[in-house]
């Protein structure tokens, strides 16, 4: 037994969960298992991509109908079926993949179902009044009427964190909700989740970033395929067991050494913009990409990171500048002027824009060779087959079915197959936006490893990634914007985060000032 | 002064319909009148409103086809409010509207099912006989009139019995597929001895569905049915089909008269001018009817 | 873009075309024709604002046009044949509607039916009752029809404002009431955006389901009740098609089809837009069944373009409005 | 444990076995076959050659449905190409006939592909305008009047029979295979998927998007307008007024029942043609019944919702969800 009154083991278990099972068809994607959370605890949920987490949140709200096992919510047996019965006993939750609906206003998203009303009215200046101010309590200062589908995911995440923290009357599960999050929204989000569980509210948090775990959590909980590993307390299990526990093996430590700053002059020039930009959208910037080159993007949110990428790969039209490929200039008006020119983008946004839900992870592996190839090349199966188990092995996609439909597939297995979609179609460019989002860290070891080795091979990429560590991991450059526009350029052994960090804060915002 | 006349006209589903519509503008020009055609698409809501902004325009009559009998009321009134005569084309509307109109151009269609009947039973005459029966679309006054004199004469000869009835839809296509059917379901149509379909298409349709399954219409299988489209004479001539009733195209015509003479000479016009329906069998040179009819516009 | 730019195009359009219209036709411009536009089209603006609710949401509803046709005749012959006080038999006949969009609303989603095909379902089966009750057309007698049908607010210009109109707008505004200012309606609009999500979020999709469906059904039973006025009888193949034109109303009027996004008082536009393009046709006169029917779809299409161009223009004006917020 | 069986096409099959089934119960003779004329004749023969025109459009349909569209046009699109084509029957060469009302129903879908993909007009109000429009162009051609013509050759499309076999059943299979090939024997099949299932997501990953949508209503044009032909060839006659009315739903229907998803997505041929087959012989069977024409819509409503219910996945979740409580209960 621990300290009684800091041990989270003995406090009162407010959710106690006992032989949890749920299996989808033949795969058994919960075994048997067992958790418990108590009363004002932190407790971290970890695992591989694919390992059940997702599975067993979305169980114990009642999303999914269990095949076997009991839920107790403070010694009462609960048995939701719907994420509505879940709200109504205490228990808030924030699902991976952000469920909010695009087409309402910030505020209707944060108040739906509990708008304040007076004779059956819903009080809109009220209710957007309160939202304002919710929202301000996460340093989001924004106009709270106008649809969330124009605000970007990390502004949306928030929302949807904010809506379940103000919905949490005992329990708040938040899945990977720091996955599209900068520091400073971390930051934010661990100070209101430490007030949460002062109160007393359990709360469950899932995240591949161990250092978070690390900071907020109490205790552990690790699944590995399907099945409980174990609970511990976190302040005496080193990382590396946590990582052993995680993946059942070693991991093979790749970080350390810096990218290779080789001359940047000796490398081909693989595509190169001159004034390209477009109004109200991003200014007009001069950027080189070279073979062989990782460029980083830092910034905070709205910094105009993913307007930069989708610039490049042609998913937006430019108004201004030109983009030039071995000295001559080329159209980039569509993504398929940019995939024609051998370029690859992964959005940032997986569900809307990355992934086709209904098709098979081998048809969503192929989907960019073959649009580049064309209507009637098309590849045979056996070749289909072939690309999508190599990269299905390369990449470790779980379950390793290439005919699984790939919306039943984990959140992270998604991102690794949308990776191979572009890798597959050998590109000249690839631009990655949060590449590693929601990536486990097995898995996020390899594909750092991967970008390196494709970087070797000549490839050119442009990464975006709100984790600077990672940025400065693998960039040979990182170009800072801020406010829609690119404002420094960092290169050889200024690639550093502090540096970074200045540049960032050069003009960082009062109101983010004042919350950090 | 020239007159302008407001015909609300049902729609053009028909070859007979279009008849109708283009036999009534060669008739009003013939009499220098001025007819707008509005076309209802076979809605009655349509024709309402067709008729309120033939008021609204301040039309010195108007014509109506009305797609059912039921509902005029309201807008009739409107128009008598309005003091425009309206004068009702090819079929009546319920009697509670009977002094909201000026007169009623239209033939019988309960009378084209009775004499289809009447010429079966003639024709037959002691015979056992197993009819079977085209509709028209379920629902429409006309198939349901159409029925209903002919089963009224059905019932009076024990003789004759409808054995089986399924809707056509007035159509060609429909037609033909449905008496494929019959065919299939009555012993390869050898127990069929007469079809009756609520319209000649139907049964040109039928005919090539009985030529196709070997049977010889005309011959083994006697057939009647009622408007008297070219066509159809075109398959009396051939032996193909034997009798057809005819509802002529031409209600316009009397209809012009009456208001013309209403308008100048203050004449009251009978409250029915009913239209002849004629019979017309191989007997009455079905090749010269064809050609006659044949620039009609069917 | 807002959705008060899309009606203010949509407006726009309307009055553009009135005045074109009446450039050619000046009696068009008359409070006659106006009221008649509202008369004419009293029992599409009753359906279609139910519609409005259905394709919100994310659904579709066909089965309207026979929900119609089944009213009128199952009104008629309560009244006429079966001796029920005609408010009684409107009661009666609303509540049958009720049941069955309620019906429809719970296949729908306790078996995950695409509604379209489960709505056209519902469509042959309330047409194919309505057969069974009567293929006939029964005339309307009862003293009410005649005292309501009678019954108009007279407008300067000889316009006469009925009871049928009346009551659309009516039912307009308390649907807009309904759809734009109560949780009910916020729930609308988030069922379109995403059922998952609005599920994910507590809640209960069956239920609103159903009740959507269910308000489809008995607006597009009280435009049953107002077509039985507005005709005084009650026949099985009344408002056949009209399920068409309810969509294509709701959709002019800048609903998506998709889900999540639309209005009542677009509808309401959309719906005078097509009575507009009726009206036109008819004070034409001179066109012969096929030209009205392109006619008809022609300037449909201009009307659309029209919007459409319109909106591209906004759009574009708006990224730039956009950029200057951040 | 359950085991994956594959469960696609069992729904529709076991439908199909079970109209056939009821057909025969309430005629006797519905699967008696004999040679008439060098032609098979008998209700089956009857199901398949009556179910060609629908058969067609869902060809054509199940494509648009795929890409997350819909076209209400193809039975307008019908009236026109048979209309083309009968008022050229008697004085052109069959050739000639053909392709000019195969051209008529291209253009139909390149004007309703443009509307869509490149005016980006929602499909259904979108085709809504051709639907509308297209039966007044082809009464217009007709004059509102039924065209009839005599050439041996187009009635031979209709009425004619190879090894036995009606020639629009002929035809349909032959369009099918077509349809198959260029479908799935390029990467149309994939990229139309792709884009109906995420159109963002494709046109992300370089899919031409725009040329997918436009094509496919193209193609379903085309499928349209092979159908007006066979619909013309069969009456002898154009009938402008009615051919092909409310045939549009039917389609659609049949895709459904053939397992598409209206949101777009995955799709199939067979199935789409499966699902025209199961509404004919419903049709047929009720022809066949000799019951008042009354109940037609009624049957169809029933046996409609009774084909769909028998394919929701729901129901064996229900089932299973029954079970288990029975299971749990003490
Ligand atoms: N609806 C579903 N149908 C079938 N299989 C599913 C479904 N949802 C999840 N799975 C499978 O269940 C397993 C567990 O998935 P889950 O989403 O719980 O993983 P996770 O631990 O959350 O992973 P990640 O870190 O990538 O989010 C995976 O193999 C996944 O493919
Ligand atoms: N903190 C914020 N306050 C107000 N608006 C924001 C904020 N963050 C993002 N937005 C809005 O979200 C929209 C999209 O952001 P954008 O996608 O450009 O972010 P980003 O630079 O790509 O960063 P990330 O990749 O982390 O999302 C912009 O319209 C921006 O105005
Ligand atoms: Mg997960
Ligand atoms: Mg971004």
């Amino acid at each position: 037994m621990y300290d009684s009154s800091a041990s989270p083991a003995s406090r009162p278990a407010l959710l106690d969960v006992r032989g949890l099972t749920k299996s989808f068809g033949a795969l058994t994607a919960l075994q048997d298992v067992d958790f418990t959370l108590g009363e004002g605890e932190i407790h971290a949920l970890l695992g591989e991509n694919g390992a059940g987490k997702s599975t067993l949140i979305k169980v114990v709200t009642g999303v999914f109908a269990r095949d076997a096992g009991t839920v107790r919510l403070a010694g009462q047996e609960i048995a939701p079926r719907s994420a509505g019965d879940a709200l109504d006993a205490g228990i808030a939750t924030v699902y991976q993949e952000v469920n909010l609906l695009p087409n309402l206003s910030v505020a209707q998203n944060l108040y739906l179902g509990r708008q304040p009303t007076r004779f059956g009215v819903v009080r809109e200046a009220e209710m957007r009044r309160r939202a304002h101010a919710l929202l301000l309590d996460y340093g989001l200062d924004i106009d709270v009427g106008a649809p969330l589908s124009s605000y970007s995911v990390a502004v949306q995440h928030i929302t949807a964190i904010a809506r379940a923290v103000d919905l949490s009357a005992r329990v708040l599960i938040l899945d990977e909700p720091t996955a599209s999050l900068d520091r400073h929204e971390v930051e934010i989000l661990f100070k209101v989740m430490r007030q949460l569980a002062a109160r007393g509210i359990g709360i469950v948090f899932v995240s591949h970033f161990l250092d978070q775990v690390y900071e907020i959590c109490d205790r552990v909980t690790v699944l590995r395929n399907g099945r409980q590993i174990g609970t511990r307390e976190l302040a005496d299990l080193p990382r590396l067991d946590l990582i052993r526990m995680m993946l059942g093996r070693e991991l093979a430590e790749t970080t350390g050494e810096r990218a290779a700053s080789q001359p940047e002059t000796a490398r081909e020039v693989c595509v190169s913009f001159k004034g390209f930009g477009k109004q109200g959208y991003l200014a007009p910037f001069d950027l080189e990409l070279r073979r062989g080159e990782v460029v980083g993007l830092a910034g905070l949110l709205g910094s105009g990171r993913t307007e930069t990428a989708r610039l490049v790969f042609g998913a937006e039209r430019a108004d201004s500048g030109e983009a030039t490929v071995g000295g001559k200039a080329v159209r980039l008006n569509s993504p398929r002027d940019g995939a024609g020119l051998g370029f690859g983008y992964c959005p940032e946004e997986r569900k809307t824009e990355g992934i086709v839900a209904d098709l098979t992870v081998r048809e969503n592996i192929i989907l960019a060779l073959q649009a580049r190839r064309g209507l009637h090349r098309p590849l045979s199966r056996r070749e289909q087959d072939e690309i999508a188990m190599r990269y299905i092995r390369m990449l470790d996609i779980r379950p390793p079915d290439p005919e699984r439909t790939i919306g039943l597939l984990s959140g992270g297995n998604q991102q690794k197959a949308l990776l191979a979609r572009w890798l597959a179609t050998s590109p000249k460019l690839l631009v990655l936006d949060e590449p590693t989002r929601g990536i486990d860290v097995g898995a996020h070891a390899e594909i750092i490893r991967l970008v390196r080795e494709l970087c070797d091979q000549g490839l050119a990429l442009l990464v975006i990634s709100s984790e600077l560590d990672e940025i400065v991991t693998y960039s040979n450059r990182v170009i800072v914007l801020r406010d829609r526009a690119h404002v420094e350029e960092l290169k050889g052994d200024a690639v550093e985060v502090s540096s970074i960090l200045a540049a960032i804060a050069a003009d960082v915002p009062a109101a983010q000032e004042v919350a950090s | 002064a020239e007159l302008t006349v407001g015909f609300s006209q049902i729609g053009s589903e028909s070859g007979w319909r279009a008849a109708e519509t283009s036999v009534s503008k060669s008739e009003a020009a013939k009499r220098k009148v001025n007819l707008k055609i509005a076309d209802a698409q076979q809605k009655q809501e349509n024709q309402i409103k067709a008729i309120r902004s033939f008021i609204a325009q301040g039309v010195d009559a108007i014509f109506l086809a009305p797609v059912v009998a039921s509902g005029w009321d309201a807008v009739l009134k409107e128009a008598k409010e309005a003091k425009i005569p309206v004068v009702l084309l090819d079929r009546d509307i319920d009697p509670s509207g009977k002094d909201l109109y000026l007169t009623a151009v239209t033939s019988d269609s309960v009378h084209e099912g009775e004499v289809a009947g009447e010429w079966l039973a003639k024709t037959v005459g002691g015979k056992a006989c197993n009819v079977v029966e085209l509709q028209g679309t379920v629902g429409a006054s006309v198939a349901t009139n159409r029925k209903k004199g002919f089963d009224a004469v059905i019932a009076k000869n024990a003789n004759l019995k409808v054995v089986r009835s399924q809707t056509g839809d007035f159509t060609r296509a429909k037609g033909k597929e449905v008496m494929e059917s019959f065919i299939k379901a009555e012993n390869g149509g050898k127990s069929i001895c007469a079809v009756y379909a609520h319209n000649d298409d139907m049964m040109v349709g039928a005919i090539q569905a009985m030529k196709e399954a070997g049977l010889k219409p005309g011959k083994d299988v006697l057939t009647v049915s009622i408007d008297a489209v070219p066509d159809i004479f075109k398959a009396i001539a051939a032996g193909e089909a034997n009798a057809t009733v005819e509802l002529t195209p031409n209600m316009a015509g009397p209809a012009l008269d009456a208001i013309i003479a209403y308008k100048d000479k203050g004449t009251t016009p009978p409250k029915w001018i009913q239209t002849e329906s004629k019979l017309y069998t191989a007997a009455d040179e079905p090749q010269k009817v064809y050609d006659s009819k044949k620039g009609l516009g069917y | 873009m807002r959705a008060s730019t899309s009606i203010a195009i949509t407006a726009f359009v309307l009055i553009a075309g009135f005045a074109l219209c009446a450039l050619q036709f000046p009696n068009i411009a008359s409070t006659r024709v106006v009221a008649n536009l509202l008369t004419d089209n009293a029992f599409l603006g009753i359906v279609a604002a139910g519609m409005t609710f259905v394709i919100i949401s994310g659904g579709i509803d066909l089965s309207v046009g026979s929900v119609i046709g089944f009213t009128t005749v199952f009104v008629a012959l309560a009244v006429e044949r079966w001796g029920i006080p005609p408010l009684a038999a409107f009661a009666l006949v609303l509540v049958l509607c009720a049941l069955f969009g309620a019906a429809m609303g719970a296949v729908i989603h306790v078996f995950d039916l695409p509604p379209f095909i489960v709505t056209l379902a519902g469509m042959f089966l309330a047409r194919g009752v309505s057969f069974l009750l009567s293929t006939e057309s029964i005339p309307i007698t009862a003293p009410i029809y005649s005292a309501v049908s009678d019954f108009a607010i007279r407008l300067p210009g000889g316009g006469r404002l009925t009871a049928v109109a009346i009551a659309m707008l009516a039912v307009l505004v308390l649907s807009a009431f309904l759809l734009h200012l109560t949780r009910f309606g916020a729930n609308v609009y988030a069922l379109g955006g995403s059922r998952a999500a609005t599920a994910l979020m507590g809640i209960p999709v069956g239920p609103m389901t159903v009740r959507i469906y269910m308000l489809s059904s008995v607006l597009a039973g009280f435009a049953g009740i107002v077509f039985s006025f507005y005709t005084a009888a009650g026949y099985s193949l009344s408002a056949v098609g009209v399920e068409l034109d309810t969509i294509a109303a709701v959709v002019i009027g800048g609903t998506l089809l998709t889900g999540g996004q639309g209005s009542v008082i677009g509808t309401f536009l959309g719906v005078l837009i097509q009575g507009m393009i009726q009206t036109y046709i008819n004070f034409d006169g001179t066109l012969s069944s096929w030209w009205t029917k392109i006619a008809t779809g022609v300037l449909l299409f201009v009307f659309i373009a029209l919007q459409q161009g319109l909106m591209a223009l906004a759009r574009r004006s708006s990224v730039k409005t956009v950029g200057a917020r951040t | 444990m359950t085991l994956r069986i594959p469960r696609r096409g069992l729904a529709q099959a076991l439908a199909l076995i079970v109209i056939l089934m009821v057909d025969r119960a309430v005629s006797p003779q519905f699967f008696n076959l004999h040679l008439q004329d060098g032609r098979l004749f008998g209700s089956v023969i009857d199901v398949l050659n009556r179910g060609t025109p629908v058969a067609l459009l869902s060809l054509g349909m199940v494509l648009v449905i795929a890409t997350g569209g819909i076209d209400l046009s193809v039975g307008a699109v019908m009236a026109i190409a048979g209309a083309t084509a009968a008022s050229l029957a008697d004085t052109q060469p069959l050739p000639v006939v053909i392709a000019a009302a195969l051209g008529v129903g291209l253009a139909c879908g390149l004007w309703n592909g443009i509307l869509v993909a490149v005016l980006r007009i929602q499909p259904i109000v979108a085709t809504l305008i051709l639907m509308v429009a297209g039966r007044g162009i082809a009464q217009l051609i007709t004059e509102g009047r039924i065209v009839t013509f005599t050439s041996p050759d187009l009635v031979w499309i209709g009425n004619g029979a190879v090894l036995g076999l009606p020639m629009p059943i002929v035809i349909a299979t032959g369009m099918l295979l077509v349809t198959a090939a260029v479908v799935r024997g390029t990467a149309l099949g994939l990229l139309i998927e792709a884009t109906g299932g995420n159109a963002r997501a494709s046109e992300l990953s370089g899919v031409g998007t725009r040329a997918m949508i436009l094509s496919v209503y193209v193609w379903c044009g085309l499928c349209a307008s092979l159908a007006g032909v066979i619909a013309a060839a069969d009456i002898m006659g154009a009938d402008a007024n009615n051919a092909g009315l409310w045939l549009e739903l039917d389609a659609i229907l049949a895709v459904v029942i053939g397992g598409t998803s209206l949101f777009g997505g995955r799709f199939s041929l067979v199935l789409a043609v499966a699902g025209a087959l199961i509404i004919q012989a419903m049709n047929t069977g009720i022809l066949l019944s000799g019951y008042p024409p009354e109940l037609n819509l009624l049957v169809k409503a029933v046996v409609v919702l009774a084909v769909l219910l028998a394919q929701s996945p729901r129901l064996g979740d229900l089932s299973r969800f029954t079970a288990r409580w029975r299971r749990t209960k003490p």
